[in-house]
């Protein structure tokens, strides 16, 4: 070929980009917009019919009314109700998945020995594949009328609590945590490890000094998504915590979250451009905006953590 | 240097072994003791629903269809719903999701736009399912006109999982060593050729795990199905086009609102079946990714 | 002997005549396609101290080249010639921008956004960043290993198989895995185990594997980015000693921290350093046997004597 | 462990080291040539002597420059062979050895050349007796030499101790020369300055003796790593 | 003198007046610190072809080694002696167990499941696997030193702290980071930097910091791992000078693949290698600088000579 | 670049390298202590010829056992550091360049000992005249020893030129001696014997300046790398 261009034939180092690349390229990158196109799409569909609602309800009474009835005249849209037992019902959830969570994660990942990692984790994982309806399930038939209600007195809980819905999505969550918290453990080199055994630590030094700390940034972020999930989790508390929107902090009262609300509209038949359709929209725009900015914090942690250490 | 020689003599070290031992084995107690709470609940949770479902799970059980009277209910038409509608999902999110990994892992230039993308991709995986139903339903049922049909389900579910599928994509497309991408183009690979046959061969485990877990997670969602439409009393065996379709996750649900202890059977029979169904693919994603990536240790 | 690539127009590479050489900064006359004749600049000595122009049968010219990432310029002012058939050891301390020059001649740096050079490089005599110049097209001709073996999660066919599916290649390709896992000191180890992944084999032989891999598309040129730094002395010896053989057909460039290793395997050393912008730029290229026993610039001679100051 | 083993040899049972190899094969044989260079400036030079030719010591007196410059050709070999290939062990024993060895040689081209010089002054003059022990001791010395390179190039101790022993046999004509030319001086004045030039031939001609048994020196370290005095 | 580590209660290790040598295969007495009269197997050459009983002032005396990971023996019969406040370089080819024999000195292989040892090891005359002993407490005073510098992804003086913390360090610790440092050379270029995260330092000054780190907790003996494999030449020299620094007080166990390193730093050398069983065992230990001019055995002369066959 | 410059010494404007510096301040000191113990040697030999004193004149004789130690332990030390530093270019010259000064240390040695010997055999006779040159030459030689080895340490190339030129004033010397020696012997029968070793005495010393122009030209090739012949 050099000989070819010494001989004063074009240039054999040119060529010109066949069609399949670009080709191939082109339809990539139109997958790619899809993704694009559905963020667009959610937002515009809230927006448009968030918008309508506040055409019928004022946002004042909206964001700052204590009562929520959407189904009961008189009607009421104080969403405060709503985002109350929602956030009560993650708060719940979190208290009891984060501790199980992160010790279990370091369970797994510092203490248990392969082959014990290689049965429990799977298992984990079960848990985290249950559909929520199952869950909600659990807590209805089992957790409340089995374990709550004898253990709190039926006077105390009833068959629907924040409660029981809380717990049942702390289990939900809890592989959540436990899993990102755990690729997060196992993430630090294990040269980190070797180095604290080397100056004299023993085991829970070990893990408390330096691999917990070097893997803190991804059990934070783990916890947020855990909080967002449960936040966002809908049928095991459509099932568990009854359909009483209430301004509360009681665990064992009975409340209505704000996925809890919006399925129970959906299910009654509901006609379009009715104040609670729309009500349905602006109840899921809010629920989305909690979701995202949970959400974009914990990508923000995750993505500091992968450029901790090599 | 001289003043720490003078106190040099006196510092010392005094480990207190005994003490730090007994505050690991502490530690280790209550971590045992947590991951034993874990394994309780699901065993409760297993036993509770086998105990009350496994009675009713017989072949009628399986091949009828729902009835007013427990005893004669079925669900083969949820079972054929979720089938439907999970296989509709894995046809259109594998390829759409597939590609968009690449695109976003192999081809968008380094920048702000593709931070942009990724970060969209993020946000989307953990936008609740209901808001998918909301956006199905006025996407797909009204606006496409769509109607409630399993496609529009399907569809609907196929948005919802789609950023799993991608994002579990590109964590498959980033495990693979960007010295397999040099050692491709070094040979003078295009870049369409270092990702057909060096790049995508290499992550192929990663992304058929993703999407098999995809494709569970589909079958197991209720939320955004109840929006656009599955909830009708389905007796016949659902077209993808016509109105009129359930799923195993909406029949649990709706039998287990009824009153009757019967119907809470049933409700926990058809759990049983998607349970199953579930174990099943978790298994075989088990399977695929030991499997495949045996041979590819970096 | 006829086995073409489709893209490529010669057949074979490693054996076709002496093509006319190239001479630094004095391109050979009007009738080759090159560039113009004698420039004011090339009676003026090297800024950079390093050899003026010199005649050698080069490869890969450098004309002033500087490599900028961006805004920062990791490599200033590089003149040199890579002599064919011969094996060129570019040394220097960590971040003087050996692995950036390197990059530079088969490309692979058109990869890393933002990063552009200045200057000419010719490849063979013609413009390697000529307008019309596919750089896929280049990286068949100048193949590079890399610091890490990095075989596919292929078998060792299909790893050696790889670059001639790729390119088209038209003939037997039975035949040129074995003839390149020949020539790679390989065949021996492997010809029984074909069809197993690359990745069951030891470092050392996953190199020669990338080595073979490389040597099958028939490149002209190969570029080695420390190739032995993640070997043990076994595999670095036989991975020299391959060097040494494949230097009878193929121009090598190596980058290496190893100054032994430099001494031991290259024909002609080029010594970098970087000043206090932190540009790399070249001190000396000579006979590798001067650099280190009598290198002209005392630069060279602290830092090949390990005297890094 | 053998004494007889060749080195830079992969044949002889040590691992290949390719580079290395050929770089010690190259030098071992520049140090033949140099031998052999030096082997025929020592017959040449008592070639001048007995043939009383001049125009041939002035030759041998010229080429010494050859011997001199194949020293220094080796000597950078070596230098270049170590920097490059930073032998160690048994290599580098053998590279220093053949660098003392070069300089050995240096030497014995140095005293070939003297008796050149004293040949040349002899010339014209006549011979003061004939020469018997004198060339005598000439072919002796470049026999050893002969044999103490092969020796070397062999690493083979025991032929190196033997040859080592032959310089007895030129010291020992060298004793005779000596009381026989200051007998010759002591009997006649006009021969005290042909005299004195002969015993200065004789002298330089045992002085290769002495160089050869310190090459074998040489073989005996490069075998063992130990230095030994072979000329007590 | 009785400094049992099983409950540690020496403070000051590194500055205790010189223990009573401990002899190889000669136990320290109970009540004499000397050796009792010469025993029958003094006089019988290793098996290992390693050298036999020598009388040294060891810090660690191997008897009789061997290492099994589950069924598979890594390491047979090692009896060999560390000496105090010398360098100790362990070479020889990849596999044959240097990197075991080495973390069994301070029991780290411990944590490998199916590890165990059969033989004696004593340090300073006790023995290193005796029932009572804390491998946690051995660890302290055998410090450790891996390939890959691993700080903590603390601040470099929570690096240095560490240690002395968790160890209960009565002293202050403000005083001690800064001697630590400044032992290991670090000082200068971190002191006005002492709160930022120990992972943003270069390669060579994280695995400096490594050091400080270990000499933190006044260890006796400090055993490295290729602790420059990771380092550019001019970061290695200056671990290779620090080390010979630290070898006044501390004595040094070295592993190492590069044998001019073993060379350049070492007092002692154990060269290494492994059978057809791929247990590896001891060919010669010796003074480093008769190991590199003039080994004993022909193996160790084959592969420092880089004849690897 | 400065002609002037220190070896082995850091602060010469070298970075450092510990290790091979302190290796080769020890063999610098070496050869320095080798080079002093022979300038003793030489001017030892001197005086036992002039004084006629056969016990001095045997002390020498034995002394130069040590010489040979020296250079041994030099030698071996010069070895043993190329093989654990494993230095190159101007580090490996240097060493090379000690290694054969070493050599010619050595045989400077054997020179003073030959003169020691010659000396021994004198001491019984009468002298043959008065010794003037002959010691002159001696201290000279002693002399320019002295210098060579401090332009050797001190790398500095003009002193070893200046050094070397000194050589040319011993072999003018030499040639004084030697003819009229030669004459004596012509004269007198008697002569020839101690005048034959005065010769070789004297011959001796000659050599020693040529050895000291070797080290010089060593010291050349220690800064240039390049080998040239201060003796031509
Ligand atoms: N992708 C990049 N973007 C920006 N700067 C870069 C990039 N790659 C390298 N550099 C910078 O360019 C300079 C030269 O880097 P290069 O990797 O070529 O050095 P090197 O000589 O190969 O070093 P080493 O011996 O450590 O491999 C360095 O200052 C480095 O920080
Ligand atoms: N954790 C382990 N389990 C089982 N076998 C092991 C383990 N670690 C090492 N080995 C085996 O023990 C032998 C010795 O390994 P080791 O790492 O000690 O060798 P090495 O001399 O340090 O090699 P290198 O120079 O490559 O580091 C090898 O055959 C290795 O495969
Ligand atoms: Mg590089
Ligand atoms: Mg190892
Ligand atoms: O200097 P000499 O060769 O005569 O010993």
């Amino acid at each position: 070929m050099s000989a070819a261009s010494a001989a004063g034939r074009p240039l054999a180092l040119s060529r010109r980009r066949p069609w399949t690349e670009r080709a191939a390229e082109a339809l990539l990158r139109s997958a790619a917009a899809l993704g694009v196109l559905t963020t667009f799409g959610i937002v515009a569909v809230l927006a448009v019919e968030t918008v309508g609602f506040f055409g019928e309800v004022s946002p004042l009474e909206f964001f700052t009314g204590t009562v929520w009835s959407a189904s009961i005249k008189p009607y009421a849209w104080g969403i405060l109700p709503l985002a109350a037992g929602t956030l009560l019902v993650a708060a719940i959830a979190l208290v009891v998945a984060i501790p199980l969570g992160l010790l279990s994660a370091i369970l797994l990942a510092e203490y248990a020995s392969p082959r014990v990692r290689g049965v429990v984790k799977p298992i984990l994982e079960t848990i985290a594949g249950i559909p929520t309806i199952v869950l909600g399930f659990f807590a209805l038939y089992f957790l409340a009328p089995n374990v709550l209600q004898p253990l709190l007195g039926k006077d105390v809980i009833g068959t629907f609590s924040a409660l029981s819905g809380g717990l049942v999505v702390g289990l939900l969550v809890t592989p959540l945590i436990a899993s990102i918290s755990e690729d997060a453990l196992r993430a630090v080199p294990r040269g980190m490890r070797e180095g604290a055994y080397a100056m004299g630590a023993t085991r829970f030094e070990v893990v408390r000094s330096v691999v917990v700390p070097a893997a803190l940034s991804g059990i934070m972020a783990s916890i947020i998504l855990a909080m967002s999930r449960a936040i966002g989790e809908t049928m095991a508390v459509v099932l568990a915590v009854g359909t009483n929107p209430q301004l509360t902090l009681d665990p064992t009262e009975s409340i209505q979250t704000m996925t809890a609300f919006i399925v129970q509209i959906s299910l009654g038949d509901t006609p379009q451009g009715s104040v609670q359709f729309k009500a349905l929209f602006a109840v899921a725009a809010v629920l989305f905006t909690m979701t995202l900015a949970l959400n974009i914090l914990s990508n923000r942690i995750v993505a500091r953590f992968r450029t901790g250490y090599g | 240097m001289s003043a720490a020689t003078a106190v040099r003599a006196t510092p010392t070290f005094r480990p207190a072994l005994t003490r730090r031992r007994a505050a690991g084995i502490a530690f280790a107690g209550v971590a045992v003791a947590a991951i034993g709470v874990l394994l309780l609940a699901l065993a409760l949770l297993l036993w509770d629903i086998l105990s009350r479902g496994l009675p009713w799970l017989d072949a009628d059980f399986l091949t009828g269809v729902p009835s007013r009277r427990p005893e004669r209910a079925g669900i083969l038409p949820a079972i054929v719903g979720s089938l439907q509608i999970s296989v509709i999902v894995g046809l259109l999110a594998f390829p759409t999701g597939v590609a968009a990994a690449v695109y976003l892992s192999e081809y968008a230039p380094a920048g702000r736009l593709s931070r942009i993308l990724r970060t969209n991709i993020a946000n989307l995986s953990g936008v609740p399912s209901v808001i998918y139903g909301i956006f199905g339903l006025a996407l797909f049922v009204r606006l496409a006109g769509l109607g409630f049909t399993l496609l529009a389900g399907a569809l609907t579910l196929t948005l919802l999982i789609l950023p799993v599928v991608i994002i579990a994509s590109i964590e498959a497309l980033k495990a693979v060593p960007d010295s397999q991408r040099e050692g491709a183009l070094a040979l003078g690979a295009t870049r369409w050729q270092m990702v057909r046959r060096a790049v995508l061969p290499a992550a192929a485990p990663g992304i058929m795990t993703g999407i098999i877990l995809a494709m569970a997670r589909a079958i197991g969602e209720t939320a955004p199905l109840v929006l656009v439409g599955a909830f009708t009393f389905v007796t016949f065996l659902p077209d993808p086009f016509q109105g009129g379709y359930t799923v195993l996750p909406i029949q649990v649900y709706q039998w287990a609102q009824r009153p009757q202890a019967d119907f809470q059977a049933i409700s926990a029979a058809a759990i049983a079946v998607v349970l199953a169904l579930m174990l099943a693919l978790n298994a075989l994603a088990l399977i695929i990714r030991a499997r495949l990536s045996r041979s590819i240790q970096w | 002997m006829t086995v073409p690539f489709e893209t490529a127009t010669d057949p074979a590479t490693a054996e076709r005549p002496a093509s006319p050489p190239v001479r630094l900064r004095r391109p050979v006359g009007p009738a080759d396609p090159g560039p113009e004749g004698g420039r004011p600049e090339d009676a003026t000595p090297d800024p950079s101290g390093a050899p003026g122009p010199m005649s050698v049968d080069a490869v890969l010219a450098l004309d002033d080249v500087s490599c900028w990432y961006g805004g920062f310029r990791a490599v200033r002012d590089v003149s040199l010639a890579v002599e064919r058939k011969r094996i060129t050891a570019l040394i220097g301390p960590s971040g003087c921008g050996k692995t950036t020059l390197l990059r530079t001649l088969n490309r692979m740096n058109d990869l890393v956004p933002g990063y552009r050079i200045d200057g000419r490089i010719s490849f063979d005599g013609h413009d390697l960043f000529g307008p019309a110049v596919d750089p896929v097209v280049v990286r068949r001709r100048i193949g590079m290993v890399f610091q890490k073996p990095n075989p596919f999660p292929k078998s060792i066919y299909d790893n050696v198989a790889f670059g001639a599916r790729i390119n088209g290649y038209t003939g037997d390709i039975d035949e040129l895995v074995e003839r390149s896992l020949r020539r790679a000191v390989l065949w021996d180890e492997v010809k029984d185990k074909l069809r197993q992944s690359g990745l069951a084999l030891s470092g050392g032989q996953q190199q020669r594997l990338c080595i073979a891999r490389t040597i099958a598309v028939e490149p002209e040129v190969i570029l080695m980015d420390e190739p032995c730094s993640a070997l043990d002395p076994r595999s670095t010896l036989q991975i020299e000693e391959l060097m040494t053989e494949l230097s009878r057909d193929y121009t090598i460039v190596i980058v290496t921290h190893n100054m032994q290793q430099a001494a031991r395997v290259s024909d002609t050393t080029i010594f970098m350093t970087m000043g206090d912008d932190r540009a790399g730029f070249v001190v000396e290229r000579g006979p590798t046997q001067e650099i280190f026993t009598n290198p002209r610039d005392r630069l060279t001679e602290d830092y090949v004597s390990g005297r890094f100051g | 462990m053998s004494e007889v083993t060749g080195m830079g040899d992969a044949a002889a049972g040590q691992p290949a080291r390719p580079g290395l190899d050929r770089d010690e094969r190259a030098i071992k044989d520049g140090v033949l040539r140099m031998g052999a260079l030096v082997e025929r400036q020592i017959l040449a030079a008592i070639d001048a002597l007995v043939a009383h030719d001049a125009d041939l010591a002035v030759e041998v007196i010229a080429q010494d420059r050859l011997v001199n410059d194949a020293q220094r050709e080796v000597s950078a070999l070596i230098a270049r062979t170590i920097a490059t290939q930073q032998p160690v062990a048994r290599d580098l024993r053998f590279l220093l050895a053949l660098d003392h060895v070069t300089y050995e040689l240096e030497r014995i081209g140095d005293h070939a050349g003297s008796v050149a010089k004293q040949a040349r002054k002899l010339a014209a003059e006549p011979p003061l007796k004939r020469y018997v022990d004198l060339p005598e001791m000439g072919r002796l010395a470049a026999e050893l030499l002969r044999g103490i390179l092969q020796a070397l190039v062999a690493v083979d101790v025991v032929a190196a101790r033997e040859v080592a022993s032959g310089d007895d046999e030129i010291d020992h004509r060298y004793h005779a020369i000596f009381s026989e030319v200051v007998d010759l001086m002591r009997a006649d004045p006009a021969n005290v300055e042909r005299g004195t030039q002969i015993l200065f031939a004789a002298y330089y001609i045992e002085r290769i003796g002495d160089r050869v048994t310190n090459i074998a020196e040489d073989v005996v370290y490069l075998v063992s790593g130990n230095v030994e005095d072979l000329n007590p």
